[in-house]
């Protein structure tokens, strides 16, 4: 057994894996598949103030090694989730992270606030970068000043860890991790989706009842895995690297690539255990490669 | 039963017509216990374009020898990977999912709709209703007699009833031009349904108008199957639904649906 | 037969269907597996005023479901090409375009006065796009004043129809597209690759010389289409689609989007008749939904 | 021959040891000349995570049944889904690529150097060296003698020499530890080697070193096979050339190998 405990800001990991938001529900839905305090954390659903409905159906489009969805952010909103889900998450002993989401700034604040309030979740991930919303969402992820000033509003909110999770959807990402980190972040953790398009060529339609949608899967591993490095030597708080981690090997690449942790994502959807097993393939390869911590590979990626 | 991923072997492979299998996998533990209209998610494996797992309806489920069936039409290029699945190859499957249907009482007079591969859960559904003593009359639609499939195994549970619109089997017509709605509709105290959706539309309108309780089993397209990608919601009266989890049985009162 | 026939600026196309500038060499490498002529065009290898060796190997890392290059356009140089590589190009009777490349703006200008002599030659295809080299590529390309000076620096030297190829790696594709038109581009060809990055677990090394490269084929199809349908509202020169082109289908959707013709890259390395195929699937397509005319579906897509 | 992609048919799917099986595919028309040391670049559609075809030498090529085989070593999801090979299924070829050996002069004795699965292509060159009553030696290292396969087939063409690394077949050490090196080097007019990057780099420059012709079989990553995406280049002394047209067979001298 390798050692692979990590930190991200205040947030101590017994191990870095972590899973997305959006992919893992409230953590409850896998009890049926595995022991859910084994990961190092679970990052719930995005949440908003107000509770959303989402988007129409069709919602989905399977599209070569990844998928494109158009949730748009279904969630009860937050004080739904203070009050009926997150005393369901008492029970976890592991770190559970609130994603948090907003159509404008007073709405990331109004929502932090809340959730500030709940002892037992670790810290935010505040998401600046959902293409499935109208308003708000990829909009402040993708210019420096508008990112700037959520997190900088949040963070007068908000006291424990706030990790800002990226748009990959940005011709530079690093100049936006750098104006988040400049704001206040913690943590950034990349990538949220690619903004995509399905067309049915049979009925001449978008697949999609918003048209675009946002691509996950292995298909944007190789985006991911280059932004994570790019922004992993610009910034000086920890990175969290997401995008496409199928497996133990994938998730070694974010490692090397400078991610201090990994989120498992769509995976989850193909094989419930994925993060597990991804979480004990990581070990298995520090083992046959002779490390003792998780810190022998993080950002070493030989040049 | 807990949801599971377990590998099944595939016992036989069993060819229907040009695009309809069924498949029968073996579990190597026993079976738990399986709701009718309950489904599964399948792992196609052998193929470079399906990505996602593929869900089907149980067919039957035989606890004895711990193997379940599944009805499969060759739609795309996932289903027609399954269809050539060999005997003795393992499939990974994600199961049981779904609530399934609303059992009646005892005795109850029941009418199952089915049309085109919408009939495999179903079948699964009379095998219970059988047990259960339930007087139960089955009507199937189908273009013509060559896709009317395993009839014989319908009757052993059902009384069965058939329309093709082109007349060559049964009644001509839709399902819903079947007399069987003209005639003794209020027999019934339930009625369930799954097919394309036009036709639970159809029967859903006949249901309504009569009072008849009514369920339908919803096809949405799904990534999980297990309810946490939210993408195979239904509107409800109650907002969207998962018909994953929610679903895929839905009484029609539950839905908004223009009928 | 429908009828397939369609139009970029001045150059006539008796079908949609053309090959990118990089999976399709000079051509004649196809001459074995089926008659190039049949196509409505190839565009041959990127050019560049000077001879250019190109990258290190390795070169190539294959990804999910699509694949990762480095090439770094290795090409003889425009001179070359004229005097050794045109001569053999002369016997289509379709159309060859040239893919033109520079570091600066002035080789850029000086390549594309090259080809301007050579008669044979419908157009160019500007690549502003390239992420495999160290200087100008990709560079000009994100950035609106960039684009739009190479576009004019070149229209002031080249008569015939100029095509402007253009970058995903960007924020917002329209404005880039928008600022090559007004600059004077006759049409925009898009998408180039998307910058991505491939790590071996193994060797804990990058699988690049260029540590990142451009990734292509299907994984990034979802994007291309998503940019297309973006831009094919967003100006009114003709879109040319590009990214993921497997098979007729795919080049349905591409058309559907907005594109008025269509490039056929990777997967001509997978199937050396990818392109004739998709030609056929094209016009069987159209007879199966009895269109009659390419035109019934471009930029048809019911909303 | 001219390149094209064919569907070959696997006639058989032979076992050697845990990772190394001989396939034997059949064209359905008359093959036309493939020269030793050419290769096939072979789809490998069953499996989700191989997206370019993947490059094999011939090893040997039999004309009159129209039957190509291929030894192939299992090292990741392509080539282990290739060893997975039903008889009877059909693979998408693309061949003959690249330009093969030099033939030397009929008479001409030469050396044939081989390692792992870089023996391949020496297979397919013996058997046509011995039709040109050339004196053939081939030498093969491993790492042990499990690893040595189709010894029998070797030396019906060849005088046979090995090397394994523990010593339990042949000379004991790495295949340019060999005495034939140190002993009859200059008897060979030519010699001929593929295999690991470092053993070839070992054999070029004992074969450097006495002026004796050498060429190389490289195996570098590849993503067409036929030219047009400028992948595979290796360094030459005339710059950079692609190894799947240019090559894989290329001279020492051309090369700019550290030897
Ligand atoms: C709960 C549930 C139970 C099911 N039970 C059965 C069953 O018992 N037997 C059976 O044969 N099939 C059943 N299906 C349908 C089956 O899952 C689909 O046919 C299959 O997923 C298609 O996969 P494919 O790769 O072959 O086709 P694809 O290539 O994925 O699709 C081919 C075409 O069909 C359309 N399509 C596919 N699936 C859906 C969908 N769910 N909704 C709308 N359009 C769709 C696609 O848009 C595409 O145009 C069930 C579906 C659900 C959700
Ligand atoms: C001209 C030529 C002829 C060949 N002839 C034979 C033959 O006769 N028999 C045979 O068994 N193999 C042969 N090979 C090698 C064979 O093509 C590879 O083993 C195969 O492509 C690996 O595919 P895979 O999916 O199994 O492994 P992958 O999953 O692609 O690779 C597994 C590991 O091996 C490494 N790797 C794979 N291919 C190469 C390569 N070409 N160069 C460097 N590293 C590599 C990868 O980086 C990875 O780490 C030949 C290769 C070439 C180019
Ligand atoms: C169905 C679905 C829903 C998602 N919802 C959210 C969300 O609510 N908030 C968020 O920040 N990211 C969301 N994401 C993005 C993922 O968290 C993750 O960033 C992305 O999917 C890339 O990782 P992957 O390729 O491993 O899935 C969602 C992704 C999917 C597929
Ligand atoms: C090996 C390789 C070389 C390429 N070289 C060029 C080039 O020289 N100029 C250019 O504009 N695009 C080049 N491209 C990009 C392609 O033309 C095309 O835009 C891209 O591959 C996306 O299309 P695809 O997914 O169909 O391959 C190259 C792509 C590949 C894979
Ligand atoms: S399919 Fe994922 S929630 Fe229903
Ligand atoms: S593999 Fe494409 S040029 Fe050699």
């Amino acid at each position: 057994m390798a050692d692979l405990k990590t930190k991200i800001h205040n947030i101590k990991l017994k191990n870095p894996v972590l899973t997305a938001s959006g992919t893992f529900g409230y953590g409850v839905e896998f009890d049926d598949f595995f022991d859910v305090d084994l990961l190092g954390g679970i990052i719930v659903k995005g949440t908003t103030i107000f509770p959303r409905q989402g988007n129409a159906y069709p919602r989905m489009a399977e599209t070569a090694s990844g998928m494109l969805n158009a949730v748009g952010l279904q969630n009860g909103g937050a004080p739904y989730f203070a009050s009926d889900i997150y005393p369901k998450l008492l029970k976890y002993k592991t770190n559970v992270l609130v994603n948090v989401s907003g159509s404008t700034i007073e709405e990331y604040v109004a929502c932090a606030e809340i959730i500030n309030e709940l002892d037992h979740i670790s810290g935010i991930e505040l998401n600046i970068s959902c293409p499935n919303v109208k308003e708000g969402g990829m909009a402040f992820g993708i210019s420096c000043p508008s990112a700037a000033a959520v997190v900088n509003a949040v963070k007068k909110v908000y006291q424990k860890t706030m990790i800002v999770k990226l748009s990959p959807n940005v011709t530079d990402i690093t100049e936006i991790a750098r104006a988040v980190e400049g704001a206040g972040a913690d943590s950034v953790s990349l990538i949220n989706t690619l903004l995509g398009m399905a067309i049915n060529a049979e009925t001449r339609k978008p697949v999609l009842s918003t048209v675009t949608g946002g691509l996950s899967g292995p298909s944007i591993k190789p985006v991911a895995l280059r932004m994570v490095w790019q922004v992993s030597q610009a910034v000086k708080i920890p990175v969290i690297g997401i995008g496409g981690i199928m497996n133990a090997t994938d998730a070694v690449e974010f490692f090397l690539a400078g991610a201090t942790a990994i989120q498992v994502g769509t995976a989850s959807f193909i094989d419930p255990l994925a993060s597990l097993k991804i979480l004990k393939g990581i070990d298995d390869y520090l083992n046959r490669h002779h490390f003792n911590h998780i810190n022998d590979i993080i950002g070493c990626l030989q040049m | 039963m807990r949801k599971s991923v377990q590998d099944l072997k595939v016992v036989s492979n069993l060819r229907l017509n040009d695009d309809q299998h069924i498949l029968h996998l073996q579990a190597s533990n026993q079976l738990e216990y399986i709701h009718p209209g309950q489904f599964a998610n399948i792992l196609v494996d052998q193929s470079k374009n399906v990505f996602l797992r593929r869900p089907f309806s149980f067919y039957s489920v035989d606890y004895q020898n711990n193997i379940v069936s599944f009805l499969i039409k060759g739609i795309g290029e996932g289903t027609r990977t399954l269809l050539n699945a060999g005997v003795d190859s393992v499939l990974d499957v994600l199961f049981p999912l779904g609530n399934g249907f609303t059992l009646p009482e005892p005795e109850e007079k029941v009418l199952l709709v089915g049309g085109g591969s919408g009939v495999a859960p179903l079948l699964h559904l009379a095998q219970v209703l059988s047990k259960n003593s339930n007087k139960i009359h089955m009507l199937v639609g189908a273009r013509s007699v060559s896709d009317l499939v395993e009839m014989d195994n319908y009757k052993r549970y059902a009384n069965l009833h058939t329309t093709t619109e082109d007349g060559s089997h049964g009644e001509k017509g839709f399902v819903t031009d079947h007399s069987i709605f003209s005639e003794g509709m209020t027999e019934f105290s339930r009625i369930y349904t799954c097919g394309p959706d036009p036709m639970m539309k159809a029967v859903a309108a006949k249901a309504r108008v009569k009072s008849v309780f009514c369920e339908v089993s919803l096809e949405n397209s799904m990534a999980c199957g297990f309810g946490v990608c939210l993408c195979c919601v239904v509107q409800t009266i109650h907002g969207h639904k998962c018909v994953c989890t929610e679903g895929p049985v839905f009484n029609i009162n539950q839905l908004k649906w223009q009928i």
